[in-house]
């Protein structure tokens, strides 16, 4: 057991650098998409929920667990779609109606930077 | 033997699942590829939750429970993300992320109820973990309420309030405390225990962002967000789930920094948002907001206005927050439309924290089906400003505020803004002389160059395309 | 021990992006201290032949466990003095006699970008 | 209880150097923070081994041992590291990689003689230890006889070599997997069977670096270095260190991406430097540098070679590899500074690759005191070039061809150059009309502006300081 708590927190340290490596200099437009992509992300504690419902043998972790596993698949399903709504909005359409000048996608994709 | 290998798959699913959400995070952060990063994700978060439901030792009469709280669950998050408009997604993350904390905090609290050799390190991990989780679960519902407008989205104030959340805080830490001394012999007491800490922690995160204005609280939900993930993380060292303990630091360590980036992109302190009002800008500036109706403003028509539109070569449009207020994006792309079919080159500059998101106006104008070629971020386009013709400013104002390049007393001293003033005309569409989010005066509204079109940016858009047509 | 070797391979994968995020984007000017400093990191190798050494029960595995003590060391100690010694040479210097232009030294930072 | 505290507090050494290695890199990766960066780094290891003395189960008589193995190999890193010429850099790295990698295989094949109840993960860590250790190992020590030049630095080829590599390669295999079957029954065999894998390693590690050439030793250090770093981490696993684990997996993910940034950088695939000469390129420019002398070229004495350098506004001196080899940096700097006395605006053009490593012009003009101020970098000084009355090119030849921008056909096309040939006049000092590492002609030497000084840099340098004087 000691073991695991040793290696446990050398797993979460090295998640925590490469989490703040990660999002070291993101562009400002990004922040909202990111905010609720990292959002849906955490929403894995729904395995948590489903790990307590699984084993639970009274009424009252049934119920506990019920719960949770209802608000962490919300926050799951929620936090996906909601993210990739926005970012599909973020995607280069073909240009609307009478609008003029028409650029190649890659330049599109540049200027996003 | 067979028990062997199904523990090895679970295992390394939920290794495949960390990996997806480390190359989805990092994809997520790169604005071309960010889409496929969320994705990425949702795959990962798919291998994890099937590998879950081979775990070992779950009740068969349980998964049916199981299958049908994510059914439900994911229809209650599935259907208002999918319906919901774009300017009130914010609220929408804030909602989602309630339901996270939540989950981390029962699962804590669950785990405690009928464990009973928990090793002191899991104790301090279900304790931190239910404490972080009930916050971030009042905490978010608050700043949901504000923002969907069902609560008053300015700041808040009761009296006492630093000792109460002092008060409170004090007393969860002891109770804390208690249960972690106690845990080992009395773990019945221990329970109770927790369940007070939970409750306190619920009222805790409810109080602490009540006093926070709306306008903070994208900042607010980046934090809770955060506060999240480090929940998650706990309660993985609990379960002993890597999955867990790797998703959730991510995003506590990445929601940190987002934070720190956010706020600074609005010139803010965390610890302003979290802890006081505008502080001694918001006094100095209402001073200053006052003395300045004295100001010569210029007023112009909107058919006047349509004619330097109509006939310009270059012309810049500005938006704001007060085109989101307005919901006037799909006016200003169809105005945008027929000045290009004139011949008049139109662009959009965008401001990073434009609005009370970042991005906003990103997602906003996305929205109307603005071309993205059409959109221009803040460093790319400000040296153009000294070559348009026109800027057209649609209720955008601290941004467009010049006092932030000189005036070092200002509270916006140094914020990076878009040189609008450097435009030969500014025609600048609000409803009042009223400030903006920051609460101080803009000289640009009183610049010799610039007219105001009074109104609500709607309405007067619409004026202003039968103008333009007419013109 | 399974435990340890699941443990074990999360400790290894979150290093490794860690080591990738972190170098990605590196100026070419450092590519040769990277190299030497990187170097001199894996030296950590001695701790095992200090390991090896100090169980070490028998004058076969003394021999090997001393030999790899002393490569060992030699990594590390040479790599970081190799190392230290470049990177000197890249910090600003008062410039020197005769020369005409004196910059500021936070210019001199700002350029080795 | 005192050795709980022992175990926690060794444990605790290692997560903290564990964390200082990590910030360590991460500040060796910025220009301004280098050399911090490595001074932490140190800081981690000394950590590390002060923790390691108080491993339990240390025999009292080994300590004695081991404090004299670390001071022996630490003298022995030192020294030669203090005193070695800037310019030997690459083979001091290349022979300190090979220390790691030898101590690598030597631990993984004690702890598979000593050990008995070996799981197979263990195993398999082992053997892998073993052969990325001893390869490192030869390899490294090949690579440092061929850069100090104990060995030709000539590819050096022979016959049948691809098969015999393969056979090799082959064997190793072989031997291994039969090791790791066997060793569960016949842990004896097994062993014998480990120390054949080691010394078939050894001879290929040699095998496969005698064959590159000297130039492109810089590829291959780093990619053993990163292969140490792999085996380090291996070591780590046998031994259940995870300061070894963590350690050894960042040097062999950044030692392998750096690898590819550097080989990027001058244009050449991994792939071929380990497995190739420069391929068709090389022929294709034996031809083209042989039809070369044809064409006219235009010689200058020293003496009027120094009346464009003494009158000029603005000199930019463009060193190369001939800068080094010539050891003629004091010279150029003495010269530079002249030129500065009588108002001359003198800069240094670095390119990336220019010379035989990564920032080698850097660290040889640092070590002749060139002010850090007056090195540029190729992107920050290639529009100048323009406005540059003289260039000054010294013993630099790919970096400067112009083929590189222009000729679709050259094995160096794409390579970003410096535009010396955008200067208005341009002096190449050189021995001969030789080609460069590439082994192409260069066009730059035929352009009508070149004027060409014939001999060894530094003696060349010395008659310009004498007719500068003179002017
Ligand atoms: N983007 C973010 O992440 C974020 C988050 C929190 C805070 N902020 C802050 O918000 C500010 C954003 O600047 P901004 O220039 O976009 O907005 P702003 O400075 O808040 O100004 C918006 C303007 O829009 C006008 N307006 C409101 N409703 C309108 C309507 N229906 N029609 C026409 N005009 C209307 C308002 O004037 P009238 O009342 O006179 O009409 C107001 O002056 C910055 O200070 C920023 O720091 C940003
Ligand atoms: N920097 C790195 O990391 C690295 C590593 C490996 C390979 N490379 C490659 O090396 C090349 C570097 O370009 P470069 O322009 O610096 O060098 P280069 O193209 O190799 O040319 C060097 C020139 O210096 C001349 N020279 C040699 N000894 C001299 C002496 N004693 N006095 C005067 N001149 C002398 C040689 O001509 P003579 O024989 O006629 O005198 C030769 O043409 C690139 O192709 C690059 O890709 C770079």
């Amino acid at each position: 057991m000691e073991q695991n708590v040793l290696l446990g927190a050398y797993v979460f340290a090295l998640a925590i650098f490469l989490g703040l490596e990660i999002i070291n200099r993101v562009p400002g437009t990004l922040h909202t998409p990111l905010m609720s992509g990292t959002n849906a992300i955490h929403g894995i504690v729904l395995l948590g929920a489903m790990i307590v419902l699984g084993t639970a043998n009274n009424w009252w972790l049934q119920a506990i667990g019920f719960v949770a596993v209802v608000a962490g698949a919300a926050n799951v399903v929620g936090g996906f779609a909601v993210t990739d709504r926005m970012l599909e909005m973020f995607k280069k359409k073909p240009v609307p109606g009478g609008a003029g000048a028409a650029a190649g996608p890659a330049q599109g994709q540049g200027k996003a930077r | 033997m067979i028990d062997n290998w199904r523990d090895a798959f679970v295992d390394l699913a939920y290794f495949a699942a960390s990996v997806l959400f480390i190359v989805g995070l990092k994809r997520l952060s790169s604005p071309a590829s960010a889409r496929q990063g969320n994705q990425l994700a949702m795959v990962g978060m798919l291998v994890a939750v099937v590998a879950t439901l081979f775990t070992r030792g779950f009740e068969n009469s349980n998964y049916i429970l199981i299958i049908v709280g994510i059914a439900l669950g994911g229809a209650l998050g599935y259907l208002p993300a999918r319906r919901v408009k774009m300017t009130a997604m914010p609220q929408m993350v804030a909602i989602f992320n309630g339901m996270g904390g939540a989950t981390a905090a029962l699962v804590s609290i669950a785990e405690f109820s009928h464990k009973t050799d928990i090793p002191g390190g899991e104790a301090v991990s279900i304790v931190l973990g239910t404490i972080i989780g009930a916050v971030s679960f009042t905490g978010s519902a608050i700043a949901f309420l504000k923002l969907q407008e069902l609560m008053s989205g300015r700041p808040i104030v009761y009296p006492n309030q630093k000792p109460i959340n002092a008060a409170l805080f004090g007393g969860i830490a002891v109770l804390s405390l208690l249960t972690l001394v106690l845990y080992d012999g009395n773990l019945t007491l221990a329970r109770v225990l927790l369940t007070l800490v939970f409750v306190a922690s619920l009222v805790l995160g409810a109080l602490v962002v009540v006093p926070i204005g709306g306008a903070d609280m994208p900042v607010v939900i980046a934090l809770l967000n955060s506060a999240t993930g480090l929940a998650a993380a706990l309660t993985g060292f609990v379960l002993n789930n890597q999955a867990l303990v790797v998703a959730g630091a991510l995003v506590g360590a990445s929601g940190t920094l987002l934070t720190l980036l956010m706020a600074r992109a609005m010139n803010r302190k965390v610890t302003n948002v979290l802890f006081g009002a505008f502080g001694g800008g918001a006094i100095a500036s209402g001073a200053a907001a006052s003395t300045g109706e004295a100001k010569p403003i210029r007023e112009i028509s909107a058919e006047d206005a349509a004619v330097p539109l109509a006939y310009a070569q270059r012309v810049v449009i500005v938006p704001g927050y007060g085109l989101a207020v307005a919901q006037a994006q799909h006016g200003v792309r169809e105005l945008a439309d027929m000045l290009q079919e004139r011949g008049v080159d139109v662009r959009y500059a965008i401001h990073p924290v434009a609005g009370r998101m970042p991005g906003h106006m990103n997602v906003l104008l996305a929205e109307a089906n603005v071309p993205y070629d059409d959109l221009y971020e803040m460093d790319d386009i400000n040296d153009d400003f000294a070559k348009t013709d026109v800027a057209l400013v649609i209720g955008a104002n601290d941004v467009t505020n010049p006092a932030a390049r000189a005036d070092t007393s200002s509270p916006i001293y140094g914020m990076p803004i878009l040189n609008v003033d450097h435009a030969s005309q500014i025609i600048v569409l609000k409803r009042s002389m009223k400030s903006g989010f920051a609460g101080i005066e803009n000289e640009l509204f009183h610049d010799p160059k610039t007219t105001m079109l009074f109104g609500d940016a709607k309405e007067t858009i619409n004026r202003l395309i039968g103008a333009v047509k007419a013109a």
